[in-house]
């Protein structure tokens, strides 16, 4: 392949870890959602890039699924959420931003030492790819564990899954990369309904997990 | 024929401690009440007292049950039996294999289980009193005996008391510091073993102090005459076991003549004598102890046999 | 492709799934479901006999046929425990019939994915597959729409989905290793094809993919410190659902670590998987072990022996060897009897006392003697005493152990002794003593609960030697 | 042949097991049961004399059974001939027994199946011949036991013992199971034939004899490990209680020779040391405990304990001789431990029998609620004095012939060469001499207050003569220990092959000695004749009747007790068990158990009662057991925060767990 593909493919990958740091960084919820939604587009564009330098046109369904559900949907109904619940706009942490900013540089540093060791056999974007997807997926986490309301959990978690979207669509020829990308955007519908039903159904006055939590086992 | 010669001499043993105890028990009154500058009662009064009760009808306590009137006849047969195995005149008796060191102090202990049952059997305060207290000596006082036996026993080679008896007769055997601790030991069991004064006092009634005699309390009349029998074999039985054992000069080996084994029983009567005396002397010279100081007596006791044996264990030379 | 036995076990749960979802009636509905478990259970052991080669998808071979004898028997014994079950539930209105028929459909649905998951001859078809699994179970755990199972479902569901991302990156790198050795497409993904090559693959980018296997399907496992959902899914869930999560759907992942650790075993350079399953199993173990004294609900209890039983399998896997492999299957398999008997057995007394306390129940054995002794007997064999099963994999796991790494084996006894002395203190309130609790008639099946324990039983004195030959030869395979 | 024959029984008890499941509450199961069982332990029974008189070669057994590619070997070679007479005899007893004491059982179902089961358990252990096998009819015994304690759940402290029994059973069974991983080695040779040809390293040897000390031992009942035992024993029905006291804790020797003497490989000196030392603690131990007690079963149990000290002393006593290749004195010492288990296994069997027997009758386990029973239940009252004063280890009786034995291979040891040995002997001499006196001291206690006296209670009053099932069981046993007692040479012989086996090497035969005397090492040394003993005992005794009643006066008269002239007072007067024990628990109890009493004098005018109050404490609970609890509770309340963390917390364990392995890839190259 020649080499400004394997740039801009670089670049892309890239930029997902940078915003990975910023929704790190986000404390407003509204803000957050829209980071997100660059999240998501920047995923979608690396998405497609891959489909064009790998000329497997399957990889833009997957391209456009993230587009269309991760960019667009979620974004616009966890805004409607965020309104019909009242849910106020700050988001609570677990720890300071400082201090998960650090553990991110961790996280991604100890990503890249793991994914490096892997021989040069592999075709270098594949390492770089997997390394960034990686430190991705490690972020996402992190997210979901420092942030403490529902809303925050379920960014973290789909930025995660963006990160193994990249992952997947980056490993050349793939099969199934589509099916499991449609899983997964199963899989987030229904976490997003479960907020939703949790609401309507008047089980929970909010969805902060903490509350939810109020009802844990042992607790009769 | 030889069977039947060592067969008459077995029974002439037997014979000759029944006779002897009672006398034996006079001799010990005697001569204390002599110490004390009393007259005291007549050598045979024990015999009379033994013979006065006999005649006696028994009182029997309305509680008591069989057990209380088989129990004398037991104390006696198994005290008798003890006494019998224990050489006086002359060693290798007939049956004198049939039970050893250990199963002669076994014998007493049995007799002593029974005799406190029947303390507890008509369910009387006293005879509570003496029993708990008759068991709570016995407890210390056997291991005692035992460990003394073994000291013997590893000194003779043998627990075969006549055996024992012969080696110490032997020249081989010279002064060793174990035989010391446990001829003190051996002493002091005695002591308590027959309830002498400092541990018990048998001249005694009507005091809490009383450990054997609130034990038999409830007997009379034939009953109290068979345990008072037994009371005096076992004192004897005692006194020769210590002739026999550190004294064992004049004691004729098997297969000796008759006028040798007359010899013999002169010598073992002299021997009684000294003990008696030296008995009554002990007991008249030290005053009774607070019954919770007996454990401490024979803890003393206790020690002195094990230590001799460990002594024993560490080198035969000690 | 021809119908055969393979497809059978995945075709009859999904056309069974899709009538019970359109089927009204409760009679109707709870026969057909039996009906198709039993199909399905029939196809299964047809795969003694005729075994179909493996085909890009669908494989089966010794290892999994194991499983799926297994998943389909139990599926079998639990759809006849849950016709009585599921009944009282309707009865005492705790359930209504909207929610018996979807209660039906995503049984069948649970029974095709686990199914699936087994034969799977793809590791991303498999991943699906559990992901489908853990979709429908989670469903199923928050049916009864109280506070606690909506609690419970949610929790599982949030750690069920962590759990699988974890995994599908593992499998990514597992193809991302394959590739360059394999080349571009399925065969990539391909069990029978991967197990072959593995030697030559790079050994970073497979001990990578193991972490996250071990730690996605660790989840589903039930390996402490990722079991968080496990006690709160079994205890809020409807019974037959907690006996097939801890009889099946754990050892369905269970299986895909176990496939994955024979990866690694073919490749000598990547680091040994044994020592990580072993840490985990021995952590599992120990910790639930302490967890088993403070618990109140009855269920949550048999939750928690579930998660100590799973760290003693992942341990004898872990320590490999013949004795140890052998061990870990038979433990395996007797666990997944048992434990299902034992929520077969807590499913009635729960209904009859109308509790799950343990503190409302007491004297079992004196209200409801064969619910009491059956109860105690399913201890007895979780506990790991003869005459039953248990008793058998426990004393060769130990004694094996006891022999190569001591320190180990005393840490895992210790961790059994724990969980022993504190399942039988939960016991005795819950058989012995006074009485407590309503002492009314139970209206049981008992057949499932005492079919499970007369095969425990049988297994601990005489196994047959077909069976025997299949473990030894699988344990052979597990290396 | 013989072998078969036990098998085909163990077979026939768990298929009793099974009909008793069925017919367990129908009125006649008791007798089916019983009488079932009486038979089949009969036939076993004399398959295993069979096996053992007649000195036969040992038959072996495999069947397919068990771990597969290993099956289920038996054996029956000398040893586990002995030891399967032990479990029948008291098998054959205990049912015997049960016939009448069965019909006053309340729940019988929950009784009758693993009564069955039970001593098929106990049979199986002593045939197994291979590891699996072995652990798995131990721990089957345990769980049926355990069963059998359970059989009246409604009492509390039936729950308690049988749940420490049960914790207690496995912690032992998983002690063998390390024993047996080490003989077996890694590639799992679990065949007790393998292990015998495998000869273990010495190092490897000695940590496989300490674990088998504390697995064995902790279901015989050595201190410190005996704490289940004095709960759960008497827990159990009383005939059950006599397996479990006479039978199972021999069972449990058994499993300790099994081990120390054959599979452990050659002994080191050092081993007997520790054996010794375990040994005598729990032989005074035993024997203190059960001085303070006042509940009639437990006491049986703390003896139990007792017994079983003297049983080890004696085995650790020849594993001392053993090492210095001195196998006669080794011979002698076994001897004399093998027969002491028979012999307890008798006596300690007719005890509890008694016990069941006043429990029955009077409802009452406690002795200061008892009393005068001789009265009402006079034959009763003759054979528990039988069996009191056996194990009192009186002459003639049967306890003295084994403790005198003991004593004769205690006074051989000063020959060992070894130093510890040398010092540690003579004061386990000591502890066994001083529990014999003290077990005297403690029985007289026993029967004094529940047989003799007046009575304490309305309850012991209206006792009644037992039925003549349970007489005949305990005439049967006391016969027995009389003529062990006195005909010992018979025994002793039959035991020859066991020492053979084990040892290769035997105590001379004592059938040619004369007047049926024995003689350990040489008639110049000691010998013992209870036959004659016994004569000379009960000649002089008539003799002294016959004369007294002859030449003297017969007559008698009965009258209110003397009692030193004061009027006769209640029965609450009477010495009870806690005032008999008092100046020996003065004595011995203040700094072993820490015993105080405490005086609650009211004063001058008050019209109260004064009060006087004994407590006790056990320092091994206290000391070993309590802190051990207390450690599981606290780490069980700190782990169950666990169970109250937040979704994201949990998710936080996850993600940490990643991390760490992560950071050991990017450590580990």
């Amino acid at each position: 392949m020649s080499r400004i593909d394997f740039d801009i493919a670089h670049l892309l990958a890239g930029s997902l870890v940078l915003i990975s740091f910023l929704e790190l960084y986000q404390d407003r919820l509204y803000a957050l959602l829209n980071v997100f939604a660059a999240h998501a587009l920047v995923l979608a564009a690396s998405v497609a890039w891959q489909a064009f330098i790998q000329d497997a046109p399957h990889l833009y369904v997957t391209a456009a699924i993230a587009l269309t559900f991760k960019a667009i949907v979620i974004p616009v109904a966890l805004h409607r959420i965020i309104v019909r619940l009242g849910i106020h706009r700050e988001i609570e942490k677990v720890v300071g931003v400082g201090a998960a900013m650090l553990a991110g540089m961790g996280l991604v540093a100890l990503s890249m030492v793991v994914m490096l060791r892997v021989t040069h056999g592999a075709d270098p974007l594949a390492r770089e790819d997997l390394a960034f997807a990686l430190s991705v997926v490690l972020l996402g986490l992190l997210m979901m564990v420092t942030r403490r309301n529902a809303v925050g959990q379920v960014i973290g978690f789909m930025s995660l899954e963006n990160g193994l979207v990249l992952a997947a669509t980056g490993a050349r020829g793939m099969p199934l990369v589509v099916e499991i990308s449609v899983a997964f955007s199963v899989l987030i519908a229904f976490i997003v309904i479960g907020i939703f039903l949790f609401r309507i159904r008047e089980r929970f006055d909010t969805v902060d997990v903490q509350v939810i939590d109020r009802f844990r086992g042992e607790r009769r | 024929m030889v069977v039947i010669r060592d067969l008459i001499i077995q029974g002439a043993q037997m014979l000759l401690v029944l006779l002897l105890a009672p006398l034996f028990t006079g001799f010990v009154r005697k001569v204390k009440a002599r110490l004390l500058r009393r007259q005291g009662p007549p050598l045979i009064q024990p015999y009379l007292d033994l013979i006065r009760l006999t005649r006696k009808e028994v009182v029997l306590a309305e509680s008591a049950s069989w057990l209380f009137r088989v129990i004398p006849y037991l104390v006696f047969a198994a005290t008798w039996v003890a006494a019998a195995l224990v050489p006086t005149f002359r060693t290798g008796l007939l049956f004198s294999w049939s039970a050893d060191l250990i199963a002669i102090i076994a014998l007493l202990g049995s007799a002593r289980f029974f005799l406190a049952l029947a303390g507890l059997d008509v369910g009387t305060s006293f005879g509570g009193i003496g029993s708990s207290r008759e068991v709570m000596i016995a407890s210390l006082a056997e291991p005692a005996m035992i460990m003394i036996v073994f000291t013997l026993a590893l000194i003779a080679g043998s627990t075969q008391l006549s055996n024992v008896a012969e080696f110490m007769a032997s020249p081989q055997v010279g002064l060793r510091v174990s035989l010391a601790l446990a001829l003190i030991g051996l002493v002091m069991v005695a002591i308590a073993e027959n309830g002498r004064v400092p541990v018990d006092n048998p001249a005694t009634h009507l005091e809490l102090t009383m450990v054997h005699e609130a034990m038999v309390l409830e007997y009379s009349g034939r009953h109290l005459a068979l345990i008072e029998l037994s009371n005096s074999l076992k004192l004897l039985l005692y006194v020769s076991l210590l002739a026999c054992l550190f004294a064992p000069w004049g004691i004729e080996a098997a297969g000796a003549s008759v006028p040798t084994l007359a010899l013999g029983a002169a010598a073992y009567v002299g021997k009684l004598a000294v003990g008696g005396f030296l008995l009554a002397l002990f007991e008249t010279s030290i005053a009774k102890m607070r019954v919770f100081r007996a454990p401490e007596f024979l803890g003393v006791a206790l020690m002195l046999g094990l230590l001799a044996t460990l002594l024993r264990f560490v080198s035969g030379s000690f | 492709m021809t119908f055969d036995a393979v497809t059978g076990v995945l075709v009859i749960p999904a056309v069974a799934a899709a009538l019970l979802a359109v089927l009204p009636g409760y009679r109707i509905t709870a026969r057909l479901n039996v009906a198709a478990t039993t199909l399905t259970l029939i196809c299964a052991l047809s795969l003694f006999f005729v075994r179909p080669a493996p085909g890009v998808y669908l494989l089966v071979d010794d290892l999994n046929g194991t499983f799926i004898v297994l998943t389909t028997f139990v599926g079998f014994t639990t759809s006849v425990f849950s016709l009585s079950y599921i009944g009282h539930e309707l009865e005492t209105g705790r359930l209504t019939p909207p929610f018996v028929r979807f209660y039906h459909a995503m049984y069948q649905v649970l029974m095709f994915a686990m199914n699936l998951a087994l034969v799977a001859n793809n590791i991303g078809l498999m991943w699906v597959a559990i992901e489908l699994a853990t979709l429908t179970t989670v469903l199923m755990v928050g049916i009864y729409r109280t506070h606690e199972a909506l609690e419970a479902a949610w929790k599982y569901f949030i750690l069920g989905s962590v759990g699988i991302a974890l995994a599908l990156f593992g499998t990514i790198l597992i193809y991302m290793a394959a590739r360059p050795v394999i080349g571009e497409g399925l065969a990539a993904m391909e069990w029978t094809v991967l197990v072959t090559r593995a030697g030559a693959f790079d050994p970073a980018l497979l001990n990578v993919a193991f972490v996250f296997l071990l730690l996605g399907y660790g989840t589903k496992v039930g390996l402490a410190p990722l079991h968080a959902w496990l006690p709160d899914a079994h205890a809020e869930g409807p019974t037959p659902i907690s006996a097939v999560l801890s009889g099946l759907l754990l050892n369905v992942a269970l299986y895909a670590l176990l496939r994955f650790k024979m990866l690694l075993a073919v490749n000598a350079a990547a680091l040994a998987p044994g020592p990580l399953m072993v840490t985990l199993g021995l952590l599992s173990l120990v910790f639930a072990a302490f967890m088993l004294y403070r618990r109140r609900d009855i269920k949550r209890l048999f939750a928690y022996s579930s998660i100590e039983h799973m760290g003693i399998i992942a341990f004898a896997f872990g320590m490999g060897g013949p004795i140890a492999n052998f061990a870990g299957l038979l433990h395996m398999t007797m666990h997944s009897l048992t434990k299902s008997a034992i929520f077969f057995a807590v499913g009635h007394v729960a209904q009859v006392k109308g509790t799950q306390r343990i503190a409302d129940m007491g004297g079992l054995t004196e209200t409801h003697p064969v619910l009491g002794w059956a109860l105690i007997l399913g201890v007895v064999a979780i506990a790991g005493l003869p005459p039953l099963g248990i008793f058998m994999s426990e004393f060769l796991i130990v004694t094996s152990t006891f022999a190569r790494a001591p320190l180990l084996a005393i840490i895992l006894v210790f961790g059994i002794l724990v969980g022993v002395a504190a399942l039988f203190l939960r016991l005795n309130s819950i058989a012995f003593g006074e009485p407590r609790g309503s002492s009314a008639k139970a209206q049981a099946s008992y057949v499932p609960l005492f079919a499970h324990l007369a095969l425990v039983l049988a297994a601990g004195i005489y196994m047959p030697p077909a069976l025997v030959a299949w473990f030894q030869n699988v344990a052979g395979l597990l290396g | 042949m013989t072998l078969t024959i036990a098998l085909g029984c163990a077979a026939a008890l768990l298929a009793l097991a099974a009909v008793g499941v069925i017919i367990g509450r129908s009125p006649a199961a008791t007798r089916v049961v019983y009488g079932a069982s009486l038979i089949i332990a009969a036939v076993s029974f004399i398959a295993g004399l069979v096996q053992l008189v007649g000195a036969a070669a040992p038959f072996d057994l495999t069947l397919p059974l068990g771990v597969p590619w290993l099956g289920a070997h038996f054996r029956l070679d000398a040893l586990s001939a002995f030891f399967l007479i032990v479990v029948d005899l008291g098998a054959m007893s205990a049912s015997l027994f049960a016939l009448g004491y069965g019909e006053h059982e309340t729940a019988p179902q929950r009784v009758l199946p693993f009564y069955a089961a039970f001593l098929a358990g106990m049979t199986l252990v002593v045939l197994a011949d291979d590891a699996y096998t072995f652990l798995f009819s131990w721990e089957f015994m345990s769980l049926t036991s355990w069963a059998l304690v359970m059989s009246h759940p409604r009492v509390p402290e039936n729950v308690r013992a049988g749940y420490v029994y049960l914790v207690m059973a496995s912690f032992g069974t998983l002690t063998l199971l390390f024993a047996f991983g080490l003989l077996a080695g890694p590639d799992g040779l679990y065949t007790f034939t393998q292990m015998r040809a495998a000869h273990p390293s010495a190092a490897l040897g000695a940590l496989a004899l300490i674990l088998a000390l504390v697995g064995a031992g902790s279901k015989a009942g050595i201190v410190p490990l005996h704490v289940w035992l004095p709960l759960a024993h008497p827990a159990a029905p009383s005939h059950v209680s006599a397996l479990m006291s006479g039978v199972m804790t021999k069972v449990a020797v058994y499993g300790f020779v099994r081990i120390a003497f054959e599979l452990a490989g050659p002994p080191a000196w050092w081993w007997s040391i520790v054996v010794l030392a375990v040994a005598g603690a729990t032989t005074v131990m035993g024997v203190l405990y059960a001085l303070m007690q006042h509940d009639l079963k437990r006491l049986l149990a703390y003896h139990t304990v007792e017994n079983i000290g003297i049983i080890f002393i004696g085995l650790g006593l020849s594993l001392a001789f053993n090492a210095y290749g001195m196998t006669f004195a080794a011979a002698l010492a076994l001897t004399a431990a093998l027969l002491h288990v028979f012999n307890h296994s008798l006596f300690k069997s007719l005890l509890f029998f008694g016990a069941g027997a006043v429990l029955t009758t009077t409802g009452e386990r406690d002795m200061e609620h008892l009393g005068g029973l001789i009265h009402r239940m006079p034959q009763t009252a003759f054979v528990v004095l039988v069996g009191c004063a056996a194990i009192s280890a009186l002459p003639p009786l049967n306890g003295f012939v084994s403790e005198w034995l003991t004593f004769q291979a205690i006074l051989l040891s000063p020959q060992l060469p070894s130093w510890g040995l040398k010092l540690l002997v003579p004061a386990v001499g000591a502890l066994l001499a001083l529990s014999a006196a003290l077990a005297a001291a403690c029985f007289v206690k026993a029967y004094g207050v529940t047989f003799l006296g007046r009575p304490r209670t309305p309850a012991a009053e209206r006792a009644t003569e037992t039925d003549r099932f349970s007489l005949a069981a305990m005439f049967f046993l006391a016969a027995l220990c009389l003529v062990v007692g006195i005909l010992p040479g018979f025994f002793i012989d039959a035991l020859a092959p066991v020492s053979t086996a084990l040892l290769g090497a035997r105590m001379p035969p004592q059938i040619g000695a004369q007047w049926l005397s024995i003689v350990p090492i040489a008639a110049s040394r000691s010998s013992y004749d209870g036959l004659l003993v016994f004569l000379f005992i009960t000649l002089s005794g008539t003799l002294a009747a016959y004369a007294i009643h002859r030449l003297a006066s017969d007559r008698l008269r009965r009258a209110p007790a003397w009692d030193c002239g004061y009027p006769d007072l209640s029965p609450a007067t009477q010495y009870t068990a806690t005032s008999f024990a008092q100046p020996i628990r003065r004595v011995f109890g203040t700094f072993v158990f820490r015993a105080r009493e405490q005086v609650d004098m009211p004063p001058p005018g008050d019209m109260r009662p004064a009060r006087l109050t004994v407590q006790i404490t056990d320092p091994i609970w206290d000391y070993l057991y309590a802190p051990l609890v207390v450690g599981i509770g606290v780490a069980a309340d700190r782990l169950n925060r666990l169970q109250f963390l937040t979704i994201r917390q949990f998710l936080s364990l996850v993600f940490s767990a990643l991390v760490i392995l992560l950071l050991v890839l990017a450590i580990w190259s």
